[in-house]
């Protein structure tokens, strides 16, 4: 079930709907004023104040300001009484269905090996041990740099049940052209269907996984166990 | 920490001394409506009219003796007689008379003396209340255990006293240790107290007596669920200072922002009636436990630091000594000081510790109070937020008492809820990673600090030496202080303070130190 | 004359459009994620990367984030190439025409006399010597938490030909308050005829002080200099 | 500064010194395909076919050379050969080969000796026009004067040469003294420098001659506006080092980041290649008066400071041997660490100090590089311009050369045009707010400063002990530096790597350090 909310920031008191912001405009000094109204009324935002300005260049000027929302927002606000059961290993090595062989790479261009290794190796990260450290799991991690054609060739390989990519480059959205590009390749090859695929990364969020055609997506501060409980979750069901 | 000529340091306490007895020797004979309003705020008068006023029930009363011409003979004694002669609680005459109902009857030539005995029974009970309301705090400190200094100090200031309660929950969890609700713009200049709770101030919350227990409470559940005391202050000085301190002390504020200036300099109340209110405000705070914090901070934001910190320095030993005077301990006695060095200066860092470790040195038992970066922040609050990490730095460094926690949005709006979070988050982290700094490094003979520090002292000791000459009152005329000249018969208030006469009675007297 | 230019905020390369912001929702931590989808749809950005997020409470969270502004933003900027006359004291000493009686307050509950003290004391601020420094003019400074009927009849009495007001404490609009109801006493009173009025503190700005009524509302920064010149260019014209 | 066993360091410097002549024995006998480009980059050949591809001549040239199997000899001298075959330019005789209009003839038993003199004159004019560049540098840092230190360094990265030259400029005005352009993502994994003009790199530039020479162009018009030299960095270490330093010294860089170990640790690049690699890129560099960088600060994000502080000062010890093997002299060697302290730590300011100051102990005549904060910088930005500042105070409180500036927003994107003014800004207040502050202090004798030195110091020691017993290479195995593995055997760019024959000619061999 979900049911609705309108909410507004709150900055001095509930609701005042205060936002802090800065950003660079490149324009003159005596055009800022103007410019910052129309940007907040662009924004639908209300009484903005300039708190600084910092002349970048003499027609590029660094603004903070501060201003109100005008309208409240509406969120859905999940009501559903059932909290989800979260396991521990212990619970999820007895309890999953099948032993999984799990691949995971940092693909592209990508070595930022740290996250990825947090959730996968054996001692983990932060002291939430890595999917390594489980029975039910076999785990293949190639590192680094990994291309998606040579991906695709160690799926097949190791005959995965799971595929975890890590991406954490995103400048010019480089990891959305790379993920995308790989679930193409997948579906192309038909791999995609019986692989479970998992994006990981500090910019990465569920909601954009799923909407690049990955089952999950896991941002800042995930660890390997949340990844268990959702490979759990998804093959219970 | 640093070689200092500790003759000069003796010769300055001494001087000092003898200034705040010059002025001690005018303001021992003087009261004031404000006083007298304090007196029977702790004999329990704590309604206001029952109209939309809300007019204070002290205040009717005291104006009411004024008008009689009998308040020179302290308002106390004619309460004891107006119950009698109304024979209804005080609440009821009082009510009666704002309403003329009733009206008063001719005080002259009555003889109150009569009243002394109950009155001093109802005085000793009232300072029975303010004994067990610091037996509590006392209590809670030794099963919780004191906090660790620099103690982080956070101000709350919505105007509403319900979101305050919120904020201030909210920053103890994150770790404050005390907590200011700072009052709304001006209510120094009200000549009362308002009543009740109030959820309608401006750039702060009023101070009132409900407002006062409503955050008190919340503050000992909050600090139940965290095993900790959590402090909470709030303003006296003002001209309600008197009353302000009476209502601290019995709803158990444990600091008490209370200088012996500050209503002169900052708020042009006049000289007479500032250091004759301070003086009983102070006493009451001394008898409470509650530590005061003085205002020089405030010099810093009207001068720069760089040439005028003796100024700072000159005023705490006069702060001090009025401090004493009321019979505070030095463990009560939060003189204030602050990292307000130009952002610009080289060396800013070097001279601002010179700074704050004169003061430490000074003052050894003096849990002083130290100020965050104010009149040179500006908009930009990411360079804000980083000359409070200096300001944070300076002050673990120089092991400091209270802690203002700066707030980076400081030049611009009263703390947002997440900015005061930011702040001490800020504060946290560079107690933490400074820890044991102090212990860790020597100053260098004949450096940087060690010679401002020089330089400070001595100037300090030479305006000592030309104030006891010339007097307080001409100092502050000629505006060493803050740049801020007054005048002594200028200012608020001064109808309000008049000479004792021979029978002037205040049942507090003889009890408080 | 008067043109108009499309704009975008510059971040990481020109008109990128990303900006900064921060703020902080009365949300569940699990609601975030949809609150802030949804402000930032309501203020026209696009790619919403939340950076970190802070728990003040279990449902009140501080959200940090960058976004970019969907659309362009049209700003006027003024093409005239007149550039505007700045004279210096000498000039003005010299040239104005009439000497002027300055009426200087920090109005209301308001005792923020630094700002006010910088524009009129003689010493000045900064380097720029203030008001009192002119020879054309004479300045009667009230100092601070002067009322306004107090204000009246102080400008009533000196004569004044131009009232300086300060206001510093802005919270909650009282500086609105206090203004607005200072222009309707000068109204009914016939007083603003005949005088200059103008506002200054580090939150006016002059479009602010235009709408409220004023002659002209100088913001953060500004100097002695600044005014003269505008009393300047006001009677001359 | 601190006391330290000088027995221990000059221990230290000598097991290093061993350590390192071990690898050189080996890397010696060997060339790889990257020298050889290198080399051909130095006698001017630096244009690309004229397809879409726009594949490097060098690189066309070599690979035909390693296929016809004479790339053992070197390849300089076929070059010439191959100029007086054809009588065309290189350019036009590449481009033959390349679109198949000509083919090259067979090589095996060709009598390339003759060729040396006519190489070795062509030779040296290259190296003069290295002289030429570096003395241009060396005539306008005498004019100007050299900047104080710590030099502050940023980095642009727009992936656009065009966007990065402004934002270069408007951080020069905003007070850096040295600009690097950072490379385009694993641009090191190119076994080729790419050509031209680009605007296309991701979290990153591309490092090409025409870049560097826009670039380079650029800074020198903003500096001569500025009255002072601005120096300009960019990367060597990577598949392609020795011909970056080809371009770096030719295009005159400043600096050029240039490990001995980088390539294998973080880019998986095969460890002999890298060895031989480094050693001629750092020999040019040498050569060209570039300072070099090391990248120790690189381990600190893979493995926490506080427990693996040693492995990065093993490392430094290592560094510079190979340095020195190459004929670096300290004044050139930028051995770099890092203020990676988790900001958790109790005293983590105190025990950072003691990391920095060791450094600058061990290496008194190095140009350290100290890198800011990133392992724990999240994504609170407010967090992080705090911990940039005390990062800021460790470089000026410990006498750091090269500082890196740290920004606000380091763990989500490449720098925004303000927020590197931001950093600037933070930096420069910090520098100058504690100008003497390293000359004010004494560092307590068996504090927790100088123990943490010493435990490090000793640990350090240990290792290099340990290293010169079971070799650099089995330590690399082990996983020492950064808690990263490499195999002799595994890696990129292996089958670049050849032993030199008995006829092996480079032409620059005799005139580089
Ligand atoms: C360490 C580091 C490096 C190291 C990497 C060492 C290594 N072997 O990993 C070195 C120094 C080599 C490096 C180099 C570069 N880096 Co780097 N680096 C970082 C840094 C400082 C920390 C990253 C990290 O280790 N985080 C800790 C881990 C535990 O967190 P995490 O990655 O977010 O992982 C967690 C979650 O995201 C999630 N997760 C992550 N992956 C996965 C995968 C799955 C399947 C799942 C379920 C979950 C998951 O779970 C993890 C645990 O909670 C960040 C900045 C920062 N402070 O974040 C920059 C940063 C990521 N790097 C950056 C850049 C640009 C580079 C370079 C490209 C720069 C250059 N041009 O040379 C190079 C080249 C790297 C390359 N080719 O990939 C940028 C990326 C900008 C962007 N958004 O595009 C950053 C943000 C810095 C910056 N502001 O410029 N880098
Ligand atoms: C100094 C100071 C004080 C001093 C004032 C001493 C004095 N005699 O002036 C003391 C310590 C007494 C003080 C007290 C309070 N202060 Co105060 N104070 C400041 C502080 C730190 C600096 C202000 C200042 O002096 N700026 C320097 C001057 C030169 O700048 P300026 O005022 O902007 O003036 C320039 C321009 O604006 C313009 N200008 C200004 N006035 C005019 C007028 C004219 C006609 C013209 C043409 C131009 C002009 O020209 C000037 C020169 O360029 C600011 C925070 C900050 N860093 O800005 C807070 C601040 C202004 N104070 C604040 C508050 C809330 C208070 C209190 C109400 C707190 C309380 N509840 O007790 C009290 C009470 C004051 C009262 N009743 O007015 C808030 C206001 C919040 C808001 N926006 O509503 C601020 C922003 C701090 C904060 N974040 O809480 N304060
Ligand atoms: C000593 C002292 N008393 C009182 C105040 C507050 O006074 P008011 O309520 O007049 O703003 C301050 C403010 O800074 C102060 O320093
Ligand atoms: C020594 C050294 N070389 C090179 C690089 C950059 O290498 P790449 O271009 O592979 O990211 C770094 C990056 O931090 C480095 O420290």
């Amino acid at each position: 079930m979900s049911n609705t909310l309108n909410i507004k920031p709150v900055g001095d008191r509930m609701n005042d709907g205060f936002l802090q912001l800065s950003f660079t405009l490149p324009v003159l000094k005596k055009d800022i004023t103007d410019a910052v109204n129309k940007m907040c009324r662009q924004m639908n935002l209300t009484q903005p104040e300039i708190a600084h300005i910092t002349a970048l260049d003499h027609n590029l000027h660094y603004v903070q300001l501060f201003a109100r929302i005008a309208n409240e927002v509406t969120v859905s606000i999940s009501t559903s009484g059932v909290i989800e059961n979260y396991r521990n290993r212990e619970e999820i090595e007895k309890q999953m269905p099948h032993h999984l062989t799990i691949v995971g790479a940092c693909t592209g261009t990508d070595a930022h090996t740290v996250g990825l290794d947090a959730i996968l190796n054996k001692k983990g990260y932060k002291g939430v041990k890595g999917l390594e450290s489980y029975t039910c799991f076999s785990v293949v991690n190639l590192g680094s740099q990994v291309s998606n054609v040579k991906l695709i060739a160690e799926v097949e390989k190791h005959k995965a049940d799971v595929l975890l990519v890590s991406q954490v480059i995103t400048h010019h959205n480089v990891h959305i052209h790379n993920l995308t590009e790989l679930i193409d390749m997948l579906e192309a090859t038909g791999l995609r269907n019986h692989l479970v695929c998992i994006v990981g990364g500090p910019r990465i969020n569920d909601q954009l996984a799923t909407e690049l055609g990955f089952d999950a997506g896991f941002g800042i501060g995930s660890t390997a166990l949340d990844v268990a409980n959702f490979l759990f979750k998804n093959k219970i069901v | 920490m640093l070689k200092l000529n500790d003759i000069v340091i003796s010769e300055c306490h001494a001087l000092a001394a003898e200034i705040a007895k010059d002025i001690f020797d005018i303001l021992q004979r003087k009261s004031t409506i404000g006083i007298e309003r304090a007196v029977l705020r702790l004999l329990g008068i704590n309604g206001a009219t029952s109209d939309e006023l809300r007019i204070p029930h002290v205040n009717v009363i005291c104006d009411k003796l004024q008008k009689a011409s009998v308040l020179i003979n302290g308002t106390a004694l004619y309460v004891e007689f107006l119950n009698e002669h109304f024979n209804t609680s005080a609440e009821q005459w009082i009510e009666d008379l704002y309403s003329n109902r009733k009206s008063l009857p001719n005080l002259q030539g009555i003889d109150i003396t009569k009243y002394k005995d109950s009155l001093v029974q109802k005085a000793k009970i009232a300072l029975n209340k303010i004994s067990e309301q610091s037996s509590v705090r006392t209590t809670s400190l030794k099963q919780h255990g004191e906090q660790t200094t620099p103690w982080l100090y956070v101000i709350v200031a919505t105007g509403n006293i319900h979101e305050d309660l919120y904020q201030a929950e909210l920053a103890a969890k994150q770790g404050a240790d005390v907590i200011a609700v700072i009052r709304s713009t001006a209510q120094s200049l009200l000549d009362y107290v308002p009543q009740g709770t109030t959820t309608e101030g401006v750039a702060g919350t009023y101070a009132t007596q409900e407002n006062f227990r409503l955050m008190r409470t919340h503050l000992d559940k909050v600090g139940k669920e965290l095993g900790r005391y959590v402090r909470l202050t709030n303003y006296a000085s003002g001209l309600c200072m008197a009353e302000m301190a009476a209502l601290g002390a019995l709803e158990r504020l444990d600091m008490m922002l209370s200088d012996s200036m500050y209503g002169i300099l900052y708020r042009d109340i006049n000289m007479v009636r500032t250091f004759t209110d301070q003086h009983f405000a102070r006493r009451i705070q001394a008898y409470a436990g509650i530590i005061i914090n003085t205002g020089e901070d405030n010099y810093l934001t009207t001068s720069e630091q760089f040439d005028e910190m003796h100024t700072v320095l000159t005023s705490q030993f006069i702060n001090r000594q009025f401090a004493h005077l009321s019979g505070l301990k030095d463990e009560q006695i939060g003189l204030g000081h602050a990292f307000e060095m130009d952002t610009e200066v080289e060396n800013g860092f070097l001279l601002s510790m010179a700074d704050a470790l004169l003061s430490r040195i000074c003052f050894p038992d003096c849990p002083l109070k130290y100020m965050p970066p104010t009149k040179h922040i500006d908009g930009n609050i990411f360079f804000a937020h980083v000359v409070n990490t200096l300001f944070n730095l300076c002050s673990i460094g120089t092991g400091q008492h209270i802690h203002l926690v700066g707030i980076l949005s400081e030049a611009i709006h009263i703390p947002y809820i997440h900015e005061r979070m930011l702040a001490i988050q800020n504060t946290r982290y560079v107690f933490n990673y400074f820890k044991d700094f102090p212990a860790e490094f020597k100053i260098r003979d004949n450096g940087i600090i060690q010679h401002r520090a020089v330089d400070v002292l001595q100037k300090a000791f030479h305006l000592l030496q030309q104030i006891k000459q010339e007097g307080l009152i001409s100092t502050i005329e000629a505006g060493k202080f803050g740049g801020i000249s007054r005048s002594i018969y200028g200012g608020k208030g001064s109808e309000g303070v008049f000479d004792k006469s021979n029978n002037y009675f205040n049942p507090f007297e003889k009890f408080l130190p």
